[in-house]
């Protein structure tokens, strides 16, 4: 038992390369199935490939589809900047009252398992079945919500929220806030509970209150975890596509048409590929150009500073 | 093939003489049977895809006959609308062939065959082993209807599965209450009763509007969806205007999409939400047929193969037994309705054309046809339309005259940008974002750089 | 005082448990209502239940199979997920390597295209590949789109667990590799469970790739439930009894490994 | 089993070097302890046995065998670490049987095995324990007998006792001294702290940035460091170390002058605080210097001087110190035979 056995070549090379075979079928996986696509994506935005239209063949045009996107397309400047609004705003919100009801459990709740699950439970609806049964609640006639709003006059008897144009980014950012809220409640519970204590002892000796134990301590504590949820929630509030589209299909007229909507009607309802691909492109390109100065800017410090300690 | 003869002959026959004429073939050739066409496919399975429409289910329970008597089995996918026309584009490019025939809104006609994806169904009709005798639809099927959703630039595609138009629905109980008529006729000066242009069917609407009551006018379908686009045709066509001035769906010509009749069609159009319940802009064809069940509607325009549950279903309908049914009102055009058809149609890629073409010829039949129009279909059969059966149907007179009066529309490969370029400019209307003036301007000069040199705009924009 | 606190603290959360439940119990409700209910002016809270919405969609309608293939997808897609991206995000936690936090970050990125746009260039590949109309395809697409969040997620818990664990299990006479099959996964259960609760729901939820790759005889709930939009009206009672269906065992699911779930959401970066 | 590290350098990817050119051998049976500041390199070269870590250059052989690209597990070295590490999802039984089974060994001989060395260590009662349930001593016997259940040839042990109280160390300590003895292996022990060096091991060798300063037996390290910082480090209170000048035959560094036997020059001269003796003014050589600090550790007394040089001096001793108070002046010989001596510029020995 005690002699030193002479491992073979390929036992010495299993243990010294493990990283790589841990590391490569994820890498590999993600490069075949996911990046292939994407560069067939790059490449079909530089020709004018149309699956209706026979004379759009699929010519290399160069760069021709991102001029036109950027000079001349103002419906989609329109879902972009409206797209950045609606991620701005419903995130923002989404996190404050995400926080807040972490906090709140985490602080009062002792049996937290049941009340979480609850909570959860709009997270676990599929998206396609969030937009049908609000659709169903805000129906105009028999919408149980349109109801009850009309009932405490938050809404007038002769309007309709959907109908509303100035009321419907307003409830789909409310219904994305809904659905999306206990995610955000979840990870910074889990945040919040893995907490150490010592630092906040610390605190209390050094006598701050609990407003400058929130903003000294518990703030750049969770940093990395905030970071992590404002990240994820970000990119998928920036894709969000099957309630809108089902609850509005993008209108009023043009109201709430954001950048998927609009990605997916270049895409499926005119199959103006090319052009649908440019403009995949340039989604593509800025949620990476927003993602990688947010994460360089507050992940990566995060990090740093976690190796340095 | 469809010489001048056969033209004749379809003008002077009636559904009744054809079907006559076709029980004596029968005893004469007798050559021909489906058991025996279909002998080289058996054990084969052809598989097609469409929208879960009734008819779709119908035939879905028709398919096992088929089976029992050829050996070859259909399987049938059903999706939403959209989701269909998905799935085909995706399936047609790829050039896989996993459908055998598909079904497919005539709007895509177009699209299909300038890229190639689909067979002229000449081929299978001409050749002996499959060709039915009995089966003529130059003489069987109602010929504007079949051109109109079956061919494209004069050669024939497929077949009619069902052939959609629009009508006017009301509420007789309501039309014909004296006390209404009464009323009405002391305000507006004439007599109540189902409108037959569009400033009676604007005041009827303006008359029954009581929102203390939960009773609206009319509904129109607003929300911003192809219902809306739909809807809109009817107003439009009835209105004397139209997208393209040609003759067939096939053509690209000049857009006068933004005509002066096109303007004042759809400001009518957009005046008529005064009347409309306050959600009427997050309508589409569901929510109205749902207010129309709930009796919170007093007329509006609505496709006939939806009549079924309002007018006969009672576990879905509160308003059974009160309802009638007309063409389209009246407008400078006449009346007009748009018609929706969904056609037969065999991809080029198709690994059991032949067997897909006897399935989609039998399914043609009287018998099958007619089980399918009961069970909520819109037939392209005058023969069906006039079997005593679907007489006995509330609306069949109102579908049948309807048919009569459909009006073509756009089949070209650019059909779909067309519409979804509609569809946006006329939301943005309703929602007050722009004039009709505007919103049609714009559509036109759209729809003019999509389909490029053959369609310059009539009525220039500045 | 800290008791007034903590009522108006429970109120809150009170509040906010009946926002976030109201909608469902409203769904639960309305897949026992007949039409006539659903479609009623008044909001119906009391009524003769119906019990005609689920046979009419799981048995007349076929939507059974759905269920199972649901579970299929997403089973299959989780484990692949948890399989593939839990040793890469261990090697991420351990490792010290040129361009490592690029590579990370690139795992990421992978999550930023809107699946609108791959859609169609993956239904090409995957035709082309000849895996279209398989079950495999949409694994493969789910597994793609979840592996971000699982070496995401992974690295940190793995990075919570002291290296000198996997070092004991070295000099105990472990190869790295089983140092990390045998000791770590192990360790990191609750976080690899909580992991993959969020897989199960992301891919057991998702629509478009499952509508795009799958076989109509192999497409999952999600992708059943737009059919039920029909031109003759949303069929708005089965709609529910699907909606009520797909949710069910995900909550049922979540509360069994909630312990775990909260626990394995604790990343190492919290405890410094 | 010798152990023989050849020139081994250690280079981290941030470019710091943990070790350079490490030469360093040993023999089978001996207590080895790697003794240094913190940053010194003693973890990285048990490491670097334990095959934890790979060396940037030179190698690393045991039993004449090049190991330095073996894996850990085929090197028969057990290890345990400061933390314990052990696996908290295991009971205590199966911590400790873990290497076994890894080993295939069979159930029966485990069983044994993992009692044997239970009782060895005095856990026999806790085995079903979880390691959550454990005091910070008995979690320390655990990952000892772990370490040594499958009877590696060498067990590592990398700050084994850090985590413990005063008390608690110190009796393992002892314990370790015992099981040395009686299992006659091959340990090697890092610690930063010199009296568990002193007590323990059969060879201390002394690690300062990188380099091998000193590899000897506890008392030669003691009576001879051989430079300066071994001196310091050795021994509390730390040698007095003073820097001054050797002009004929005294040397002289502010209020110190004492004769010695060395050539005019500056030098550093060192003298343990015990070693300094208390004495009459009049004795030839003293020197008075004034009490600084007075501290009583009983039963030793500590006199802490104010040197004018700098340098302060410190005696230990167990004369009755009572009437000296703070403040005061003492006089103090340094005996001749006490002394060290240090090159001033290099702080190596000189005799």
């Amino acid at each position: 038992m005690t002699t030193t056995a002479q491992p073979s070549r390929g036992q010495i090379l299993l243990d010294r390369g493990a990283s790589l075979p841990l590391i490569l079928p994820a890498t590999l996986l993600v490069l075949v199935f996911l990046v292939g696509p994407f560069y067939y994506m790059a490449y079909t935005a530089m020709t004018d490939l149309s699956f209706a239209n026979p004379d759009q063949n699929g010519a290399f045009i160069g760069f021709d589809n991102f001029r036109k996107l950027v000079r001349e397309d103002t419906i989609f400047w329109g879902s972009f900047w409206r797209t950045i609004r609606f991620v701005a705003i419903a995130v923002s919100i989404e996190f404050v009252i995400g926080f807040a009801l972490a906090w709140l459990i985490w602080r009062y709740v002792e049996r937290q398992r049941l009340l979480t699950t609850l909570l959860l439970v709009p997270m676990m609806l599929a998206p396609v079945a969030v937009g049908l049964i609000w659709r169903l609640l805000l129906q105009g006639d028999f919408g149980m919500a349109t109801h009850y709003l009309r009932a405490v006059g938050l809404l007038s008897q002769s309007s309709a929220v959907f109908s509303t144009p100035s009321l419907v980014m307003p409830t789909i950012i409310a219904i994305d806030v809904w659905q999306w809220t206990p995610f955000v409640t979840l990870i910074i519970l889990a945040g919040l509970m893995s907490m150490p204590r010592s630092p906040f002892e610390a605190a209390t000796m050094d006598g701050a209150g609990p407003w400058r134990q929130f903003f000294d301590i518990m703030l750049p504590l969770l940093r990395p975890i905030i970071a992590l949820v404002l990240l994820l929630r970000g990119i998928d509030a920036f894709k969000e596509f099957d309630k809108v589209f089902i609850m509005t299909g993008g209108g009023p007229g043009t109201v709430s048409e954001l950048l998927s909507i609009y990605a997916y009607r270049v895409n499926f309802k005119t199959w103006n590929l090319g052009y649908g691909a440019a403009v995949s492109f340039m989604v593509y390109l800025v949620v990476l150009i927003l993602c990688s100065v947010f994460y360089k800017a507050v992940y990566w410090k995060s990090a740093d500073q976690r190796a340095q300690a | 093939m469809y010489g001048n003869g056969s033209r004749l002959r379809m003008l002077i026959a009636t559904s009744l003489l054809a079907t006559s004429a076709a029980l004596v073939l029968v005893g004469e050739a007798g050559a021909w049977s489906l058991e025996e066409a279909a002998a080289p496919y058996k054990g084969t399975t052809i598989r097609t895809i469409g929208e879960a429409l009734p008819p779709l289910e119908a035939m879905k329970k028709l398919a096992p006959e088929f089976e029992k008597r050829t050996g070859i089995t259909v399987e049938i996918e059903m999706y939403e609308a959209s989701e269909t026309a998905s799935k085909v584009m995706l399936d047609l490019n790829s050039k896989r062939g996993r459908y055998d025939f598909i079904l497919q809104q005539h709007r895509n006609v177009g699209k299909f065959v300038t890229n190639g994806h689909v067979e002229p169904i000449e081929q299978f009709m001409t050749s002996a082993e499959l060709r039915d005798p009995e089966f003529k639809p130059e003489e069987q099927l109602y010929q504007g209807l079949w051109k109109e959703i079956s061919w494209y630039d004069g050669k024939a595609y497929g077949f009619p599965f069902t052939a959609l138009t629009m009508y006017e629905w009301y509420r007789a109980d309501l039309l014909s209450d004296p006390k209404e008529q009464e009323g009405f006729k002391a305000k507006y000066g004439y007599d109540l009763g189902p409108a037959q242009d569009w400033k009676q069917y604007r005041d009827i609407a303006e008359w029954f509007t009581r929102p203390d009551q939960g009773l609206y006018g009319t509904a129109i379908q607003g929300k911003r969806h192809e219902a809306l686009w739909y809807e809109w045709l009817n107003f439009l066509y009835s209105f004397g205007g139209d997208m393209l001035e040609v003759k067939t769906g096939s053509e690209c010509g000049p857009v006068i999409v933004n005509s002066p009749q096109a303007i004042a069609a759809t400001e009518y159009y957009k005046s008529l939400m005064a009347f409309s319940p306050p959600d009427t802009l997050n309508y589409f064809w569901d929510d109205v047929m749902a207010l129309m069940q709930q009796g919170k509607v007093a007329e509006l325009i609505m496709w006939n193969d939806a009549t079924y549950a309002v007018a006969v279903d009672e576990n879905v309908s509160t308003v059974v037994g009160k309802m009638g049914f007309d063409i389209v009102p009246q407008g400078e055009g006449g009346k007009v309705a748009q018609v929706e058809g969904w056609s037969y149609l065999i991809p080029t890629a198709a690994k059991n054309k032949e067997a897909a073409y006897l399935f989609i010829q039998w399914m043609m039949e009287y018998d099958q046809q007619l089980e399918q129009h009961l069970n909520g279909g819109a037939t392209p059969r005058p023969d069906v339309y006039a079997s005593a059966e679907v007489q006995k149907l509330p609306y069949a007179k109102a579908s049948m005259a309807s048919n009569e009066v459909a009006k073509p529309k756009p089949t070209i490969p650019q059909s779909s940008e067309m519409t979804d370029i509609l569809v946006r400019e006329i939301s943005s209307y309703l929602a007050d974002e722009k004039t009709a003036k505007e919103a049609l301007d714009e559509s036109a000069k759209e729809i003019s750089a999509v389909l490029g040199s053959c369609a310059p705009m009539k009525y220039p924009v500045q | 005082m800290s008791k007034s606190w903590k009522i108006l603290a429970f109120g809150i959360l009170a509040c906010v448990l009946v926002i976030a439940l109201t909608p469902y119990v409203w769904i639960l409700l309305t897949s026992f209502k007949g039409r006539l209910d659903i479609l009623s002016p008044q909001p119906t809270w009391f009524f003769t239940p119906t019990f005609a919405n689920y046979p009419a969609v799981f048995i007349d309608k076929e939507y059974l199979p759905l269920v199972f293939n649901s579970l299929i997808i997403a089973c299959g897609s989780t484990a692949l997920s948890i399989m593939i991206g839990a040793p890469a995000a261990y090697v991420f936690a351990r490792t010290d390597f040129a361009g490592k936090e690029d590579l990370f970050f690139f795992f990421l990125t992978t999550r930023m295209a809107p699946p609108i746009s791959i859609a169609v260039p993956l239904f090409l590949f995957f035709t082309t590949l000849g895996l279209t109309d398989t079950i495999y395809a949409v694994v493969i697409a789910h597994t793609t789109f979840n592996l971000s969040l699982v070496v995401w997620m992974m690295r940190g818990f793995f990075a919570e667990i002291p290296k000198e664990i996997d070092e004991a299990a070295m000099m105990d006479g472990r190869s790295k590799l089983g140092a990390f099959v045998r000791v770590i996964v192990p360790l990191a259960a609750p976080g690899l469970a909580a992991t993959a609760v969020l897989c199960f729901i992301m891919s057991w939820n998702e629509f478009l790739y499952a509508f795009i790759l799958v076989a109509f005889e192999g497409r999952p709930l999600t992708v059943g439930i737009p059919g039920l939009i029909t031109p003759h009206g949303t069929l708005w009672g089965q709609v529910a009894a699907v909606a009520v269906v797909a949710t069910l065992p995900i909550i049922v699911f979540t509360f069994l490994v909630q312990k775990h779930l909260v626990r394995g959401l604790t990343f190492g970066a919290v405890k410094g | 089993m010798a152990v023989s590290f050849k020139q081994v350098t250690k280079r981290f990817a941030d470019g710091t070097v943990a070790l350079d050119h490490l030469d360093l051998d040993f023999e089978l049976g001996e207590f080895v302890v790697l003794l240094g500041p913190s940053g010194s390199g003693k973890t990285t070269a048990c490491r670097l046995l334990a095959g934890l870590e790979q060396p940037s250059s030179g190698r690393i052989e045991i039993d004449g065998k090049d190991v330095t690209n073996v894996p850990p597990r085929f090197r028969g070295i057990g290890m345990v670490f400061q933390n314990y590490a052990l696996y908290s999802h295991k009971s205590v039984f199966e911590n400790i049987a873990y290497p076994l089974r890894i080993r295939k060994v069979p159930a029966a001989d485990i069983e044994r095995s993992v009692r044997d060395v239970a009782d060895l260590l005095r856990i026999g009662d806790y085995l079903k324990r979880k390691p959550a349930q454990l005091s910070g001593g008995q979690a320390q016997r655990v990952a000892v007998a772990r370490a040594l259940v499958w009877e590696p040839a060498i067990c590592l042990m990398d700050e084994p006792l850090s985590n413990l109280d005063a008390l608690l160390r110190l009796h393992m300590r002892t314990e370790l001294n015992r099981l040395h003895r009686k299992l006659d292996k091959t340990f090697v022990f890092v610690t930063h702290d010199q009296e568990e060096a002193m007590t323990l091991a059969t060879r201390i060798a002394v690690l300062k940035d990188g380099r091998l300063v000193q590899f000897d037996e506890p008392k030669t390290i003691y009576r001879k460091p051989a430079n300066r910082f071994v001196a310091e480090f050795m021994g509390r209170p730390a040698m007095n170390t003073i820097d001054g000048m050797v002009e004929g035959g005294v040397f002289r560094a502010g209020a110190v002058a004492c004769p010695v036997d060395r050539s005019d020059g500056p030098v550093t001269l060192g003298i343990r605080p015990e070693q300094i003796e208390l004495a009459a003014a009049s004795t030839p050589g003293a020197m008075t210097l004034t009490v600084d600090v007075k501290e009583a550790v009983e039963p030793d007394t500590l006199l802490i001087f104010q040197n004018s040089g700098g340098n302060a001096i410190t005696l230990r001793t167990q004369a009755n110190c009572d009437a000296i108070e703070a403040g005061q002046p003492v006089s103090l010989a340094f005996p001749k035979s006490a002394l060290h001596y240090f090159d001033a510029r290099t702080g190596q020995r000189v005799e």
